[in-house]
């Protein structure tokens, strides 16, 4: 059963590769307090997920961490250089898989080297990315035009372009949160199944303490006004994780933890 | 399972990696500022071509004179001398043949939006017609509708008709599936659903009709004095262009486009009080 | 009284160009014939002629080419007056030019003005009559009026320009100074006069009789130099902004007024002579603008009003 | 917990309650049924006016004799006669007229969706100069360039831009904030972005100026032609004009109107296979 | 534990309101089969939701319930009278809430009166759509515009505008997917009190398989190509359903019994 948190933070499981110390942010001159000083380290191959309300700042706080927008104050670390912009070593993945109608599957998956690298660099990635996309059993779609991919399969498209510049963590915005709920809990087994055979780091955003539970090692539980870290949830349950995991007592334990957490008035 | 929490929230002891972003120093410059600037380029383009006698001063006279005359034909609307009457006929015209090309190009945006013998049969020659110089169909308006303004409101409303058929059409067809099950369900007539769902689902491509509109009755409307006579803002530009007074000719014309940008302004306006539950868009002009 | 609304339409918006009604409106002429007389401006011969056939106006003043073309077309227009006498048309070239003669023009490029062909059928006569032939030795180009015909001067594109008497001296008036070089026996080709419909003179008589008294009375007073001022100031009522500048008009008014008086004087003003009605009709069928003669061209014209005004008749 | 199965699939004893939704008649007659029909309203309602002498032939000639000069001029046409010429320069004029308003209008385009400066300094003059009688600007284009095809090319260049001015900016405003944010992460420059991304993304509303230019260019050729002379179909029309020949009028307009929808296809069929990712919406012509 | 389904149909626990007989339906001329024989039988005041994949026909079996579409073979009778197109004594409601935003709040919930009974009738059940209000928690939102109302605020506002006619069966297709799962969670909550509050015969399409346990006296599980019901769950969890009861063990084994159904393949 989850017991009350401790307050000192524990030694991280691998080398830590992420760093965030009094991260806050203010939007909007001040006027709107989305961010509090929070703290958290990633360490190399786990999994986290950060978990609460709408608007509480999840995304703001991904934001921060791939670099797309400044903090207001603090220090975010990235394998010990400090964040300062969009970086290579950075995949990011959001709600709407993105890809572009106008390239095939394989173009799209290719497209982030096309930009760092130019055409030459993209054109030898190509093997990469078929593998890549037998990866995410995509075979045989390599030349397809989006369009004719379904919602699960252009995620999965989108994993392969976030997955292609090998960065270090990969922070994902509700990446299936547009997917219906089966085809989700399928996508999350994939998704695991992808990390743990590149050993990379995730943090996950998401509305769903299910999702959460069944894919992390760390949860972190978000409440806003302003957006702080109010508690950090270890999953210890063993890898990998299955589907079925999703009935026992424990499973039903910890959600019903965090379910609690979480103050129902901030969903209405 | 253990659980853990995060309170360190002691003072970070190394240097914050804050770092700022990149705003040009052209993003902090005022609007206005701008926006006379690049009038400022203009006027001296305009003027460094006149003064160097690259085009003759009948053709394109200097912005100092086109200046004189600006204020002089200001002072005759003013002092509400002929220029005032011309200027309220020509206004009259627009009014009318907006308004005649509103009843029309929303009649016939409602039967070609929402029958299929109207998108079949009816909009494919609305798009010939609309092909054709319309220019050619002044003297028909005259003969029919005589010298008075009249005919100058057909013409207007005739150019400006087409744009506002479009959008009420696309309009119409905006209304997204749900909504039409919805009314379905609750047993709306089709002149119900009509009513009290499509056309105010419409309204926003209606607006963006009638502002391309907007602009067309004004062209309209000089167009058809300049063919079919009457004693408005046409036949004063007429006059000036053919005694090859080009100052005047010039003057008059930037009166009209700032009575058309009033209308347009007029249109966004309208548009903003009526369709309030429309969030604003990047506004890029005629397509609103 | 009851005055009887007539409308006259003229095919540009100067009052000058129309100056007789004008003055006939500003001295109470019309109203003297019981006549409430309004003008109207459309833009060319061609729709002057279309707005009397669908009997929106009853007077206009187009030239006599469209005329010959309009009854080519089974449009009974029928001229009354003769308003431009002395050919409101011409051949000029800018006053620097080395050109003096119009056989001078030999392997030149001439513009014209509007396109309602009778200034093109004068030109090519003028021209013809100085042994050139369109096509081998020399070419029309269709320049429109005022700003581009400058243009083409400046640019060269065009060496001599056929012009009405009005445009050349708008022409001169604002610093294009040009000459005509049209040789003087072609003045007998008169240009823009008044007209109205068959029905109107077969129906009512009456009514063109007064309103050619009225046009009459108004040409003849401002031929009088005495009412110089009155018949300036009836132009600015007519066109306000046409006389902005006084100067300007008068000049304008001097050069279309002195085109009005005929070489002829034997049946006074306005009358039009039948044998340059025949030459007329001959440029018209040169030009193709008629693909026959008219089948009987003594129903084009009717001299019967302007005799009956002027007194020459007796 | 018990669970249960439904299998009873014994054939039902009661009737069906299969029901047709209903369908229009007219819904049922071929479209070309439908066109033909309101073609040959027209035509009737067109005789009749004619035919009763409403109006004077001069104006508006009789179908009859509209359909004779049709075949006369296509039979010139055809047999590659004078007004096949006149056809071609024309053409000539609304080719180089359209290419070059995309050009200046992409750029405009560009530069107004694209930056800041643009939007906020450019674009209020372009809306200004859009509701300028833009006829007046022809004696001016014809003593730059001249009375050759250039001074049309420019004028009809002149009334397409604008359209595809606002269509490209449209489009450009409309890339989705989060490809804008995948791009930044990507670590895309603005270039990158803008080709890479904004454009493709513009494509579909660039097309919708596209078409509205397309239908403007034709306009603004024969505009110039009736203005600056040259040897095109317009100085056929203002001939025939000038000589009351309205059944030729009326042929060559038609003529001309076939070309033009002969263009709005042309751009239709090129936005269906450029953009080929775009879905299909119910078509309701100068909109796309 | 789930058994094996009994192949004979239990007697209605309330009075039947709803029977399909061999409900079949075609698309496009024939060629796309989207359902075959359904059967089903809805009891007063029952609360049963249909499962199953993407696009195996859940949506066109609501259609045609719903009058919407007519079916191609088959018989659909409601209160004893044969369904032939939309009818008042069915209330329907969508994934969007579709809230049309020119009408305030209060105006939008009396739309249907507005449409079958005319104005009068519509200013008349004002009063009655301020109760509908307070009862979903909305009270004083009366005059609000739907754009300034949050997604789950809008669907409850739905639900008023489905509730306002008191029509006899509810059909929900997917009416809170578009929600945020803990958002969706507590309006599922609040669905289930409003139909126990009014005693209404509820009808649910979903994807998701926790959704359907939670609010169901039956579920329905459909299989594509062509859509037919292959099995009927009976779910026998106490009443008021409560969100903790989703991490009891019960719970869990019917989620996982419905799952093992389901096809994974169905979800790519
Ligand atoms: N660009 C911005 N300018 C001003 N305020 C902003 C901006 N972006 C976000 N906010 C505010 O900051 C707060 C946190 O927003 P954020 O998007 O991070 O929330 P979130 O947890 O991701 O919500 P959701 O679950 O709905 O995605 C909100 O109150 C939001 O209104
Ligand atoms: N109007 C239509 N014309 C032709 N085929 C249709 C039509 N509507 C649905 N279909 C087809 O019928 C089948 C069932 O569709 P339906 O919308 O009922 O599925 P669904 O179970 O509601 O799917 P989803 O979960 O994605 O909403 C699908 O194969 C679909 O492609
Ligand atoms: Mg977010
Ligand atoms: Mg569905």
């Amino acid at each position: 059963m989850p017991a009350a948190a401790a307050l000192t933070e524990t030694p991280p499981l691998g080398a830590p590769v992420y760093q965030l110390r009094n991260v806050g942010k203010t939007y909007a001159r001040n006027a709107i307090k989305a961010l509090d000083s929070v703290n958290l380290t990633l360490t190399q191959g786990s999994f986290s997920s950060v978990i609460g309300s709408s608007g509480c700042g999840k995304s703001t706080l991904l934001k921060i961490m791939s670099g797309l927008i400044p903090p207001s104050t603090g220090r975010v670390v990235l394998q010990g250089k400090p964040v300062t912009g969009p970086r290579r070593d950075i995949g990011m993945m959001f709600q709407q898989a993105t890809l572009f109608p106008w390239r095939t599957t394989l173009e799209n998956i290719v497209l982030p080297i096309e930009i760092r690298d130019g055409k030459a660099a993209a054109k030898a990635a190509r093997d990469k990315a078929r593998a890549l996309l037998e990866l995410v059993g995509l075979k045989g779609f390599e030349n397809t035009y989006p369009g004719e991919l379904s919602g699960g399969m252009a995620q999965r498209a989108s994993i392969c372009r976030m997955l292609i510049t090998e960065p270090a963590v990969l922070l994902l915005d509700e990446p299936f949160s547009a997917l219906d709920e089966l085809t989700r809990d399928f996508m999350n087994m994939e998704l695991q199944r992808i990390c743990t055979s590149r050993n990379a780091t995730a943090f996950l955003v998401t509305h769903s303490i299910p999702e959460a539970v069944i894919l992390s090692d760390v949860v972190y539980v978000m409440k806003p006004r302003p957006g702080h870290i109010a508690e950090v949830v270890e999953i210890d349950l063993p890898r990998p994780r299955t589907l079925d995991m999703m009935t026992t007592p424990k499973f039903g334990a910890i959600v019903e933890h965090i379910r609690s957490r979480l103050d129902k008035e901030a969903f209405i | 399972m253990s659980l853990e929490r995060i309170a360190d929230s002691s003072p970070a002891t190394e240097e914050d990696t804050v770092w700022k972003e990149e705003t040009g120093w052209l993003d902090r410059v005022p609007r206005a500022a701008k926006m006379l600037f690049v009038f400022a380029v203009f006027i001296l383009l305009w003027d460094l071509v006149t003064r160097f006698g690259m085009v003759s001063r009948i053709i394109l006279p200097t912005p100092y004179e086109t200046l004189k005359d600006l204020i002089f034909v200001g002072k005759n609307l003013l002092t509400g001398q002929y220029m005032l009457g011309a200027l309220w006929i020509t206004l009259k015209e627009v009014f009318y043949g907006f308004l005649l090309a509103m009843l029309i190009g929303f009649t016939l945006g409602v039967i070609v939006g929402e029958t299929a013998f109207g998108e079949q049969a009816i909009m494919p020659y609305l798009v010939a017609i609309d092909t054709m110089p319309k220019v050619a169909f002044a003297p028909l308006f005259v003969a029919w509708l005589g010298f008075d303004i009249d005919s100058k409101v057909a013409l207007a409303a005739f150019i400006a008709t087409f744009p506002i058929v479009v959008g009420t059409a696309a309009g119409l067809h905006s209304a997204d599936v749900n909504s039409r099950n919805l009314f379905r369900t609750m047993g709306a007539s089709r002149w119900q659903t009509l009513i009290k769902m499509k056309l105010p689902m419409a309204l926003p491509q209606v607006f963006t009709g009638l502002k391309i509109g907007s602009v067309g009755v004004m062209a309209g409307a000089i167009t058809g004095e300049f063919l079919g006579g009457g004693k408005g803002f046409g036949e004063l530009i007429r006059t000036a262009a053919s005694q090859l007074n080009t100052p005047r000719v010039f003057s008059l014309i930037l009166y009209l486009s700032i009575i058309g940008l009033a209308i347009f302004t007029l249109v966004s306006f309208a548009q903003r009080r009526i369709v309030f539950w429309q969030k604003d868009r990047v506004s890029t002009g005629g397509e609103g | 009284q009851e005055l009887t609304k007539v409308t006259f339409v003229q095919p540009s918006p100067s009052a000058i160009n129309s100056f007789n009604v004008f003055v006939a409106i500003g001295e109470g002429f019309f109203a003297e014939e019981g006549l409430d007389v309004t003008v109207e401006s459309i833009n060319g011969s061609g729709p002057v002629l279309q707005a009397l056939s669908s009997g929106q106006a009853q007077f206009g003043r187009p030239g006599p080419g469209p005329v010959l073309a309009a009854r080519g077309r089974d449009v009974d227009a029928v001229f009354i007056y003769n308003f431009a006498a002395k050919s409101n048309f011409g051949i000029v070239v800018p006053n620097d030019s080395a050109v003096q003669s119009p056989a001078d023009l030999k392997g030149t490029v001439i513009g014209t003005g509007t396109a309602d062909g009778a200034e093109v059928g004068f030109a090519r006569n003028v021209l013809k009559g100085s042994g050139l032939e369109e096509g081998t030795d020399y070419t029309f180009l269709t320049v429109g009026d005022g700003g581009p015909a400058t243009a083409a001067f400046s640019s060269g594109e065009m060496q001599a320009y056929s012009a009405s008497t009005a445009d050349a001296a708008i022409l001169n008036q604002r610093g294009v100074a040009v000459r005509d070089i049209t040789p003087g026996e072609y003045a007998r080709f008169f240009g823009n006069g008044f007209i109205t419909m068959g029905d109107t003179i077969r129906n009512n008589p009456e009514l063109v009789e007064k309103f050619v008294r009225a046009i009459y009375r108004g040409h003849i007073f401002a031929l009088d130099d005495a009412n110089r001022d009155k018949v300036l100031a009836h132009m600015a009522a007519g066109n306000p902004q046409e006389s902005e500048d006084p100067a300007f008009a008068a000049a304008l008014f001097d050069a279309v007024r002195s085109k009005t008086i005929p070489v002829d004087m034997t049946n006074g003003y306005g009358y039009q002579p039948p044998e340059v009605w025949e030459e007329w009709q001959q440029v018209q069928l040169a030009a193709g603008e008629l693909t026959a003669p008219l089948p009987d061209l003594t129903a084009a014209y009717t001299n019967e009003f302007t005799l009956k005004v002027n007194g020459s008749q007796n």
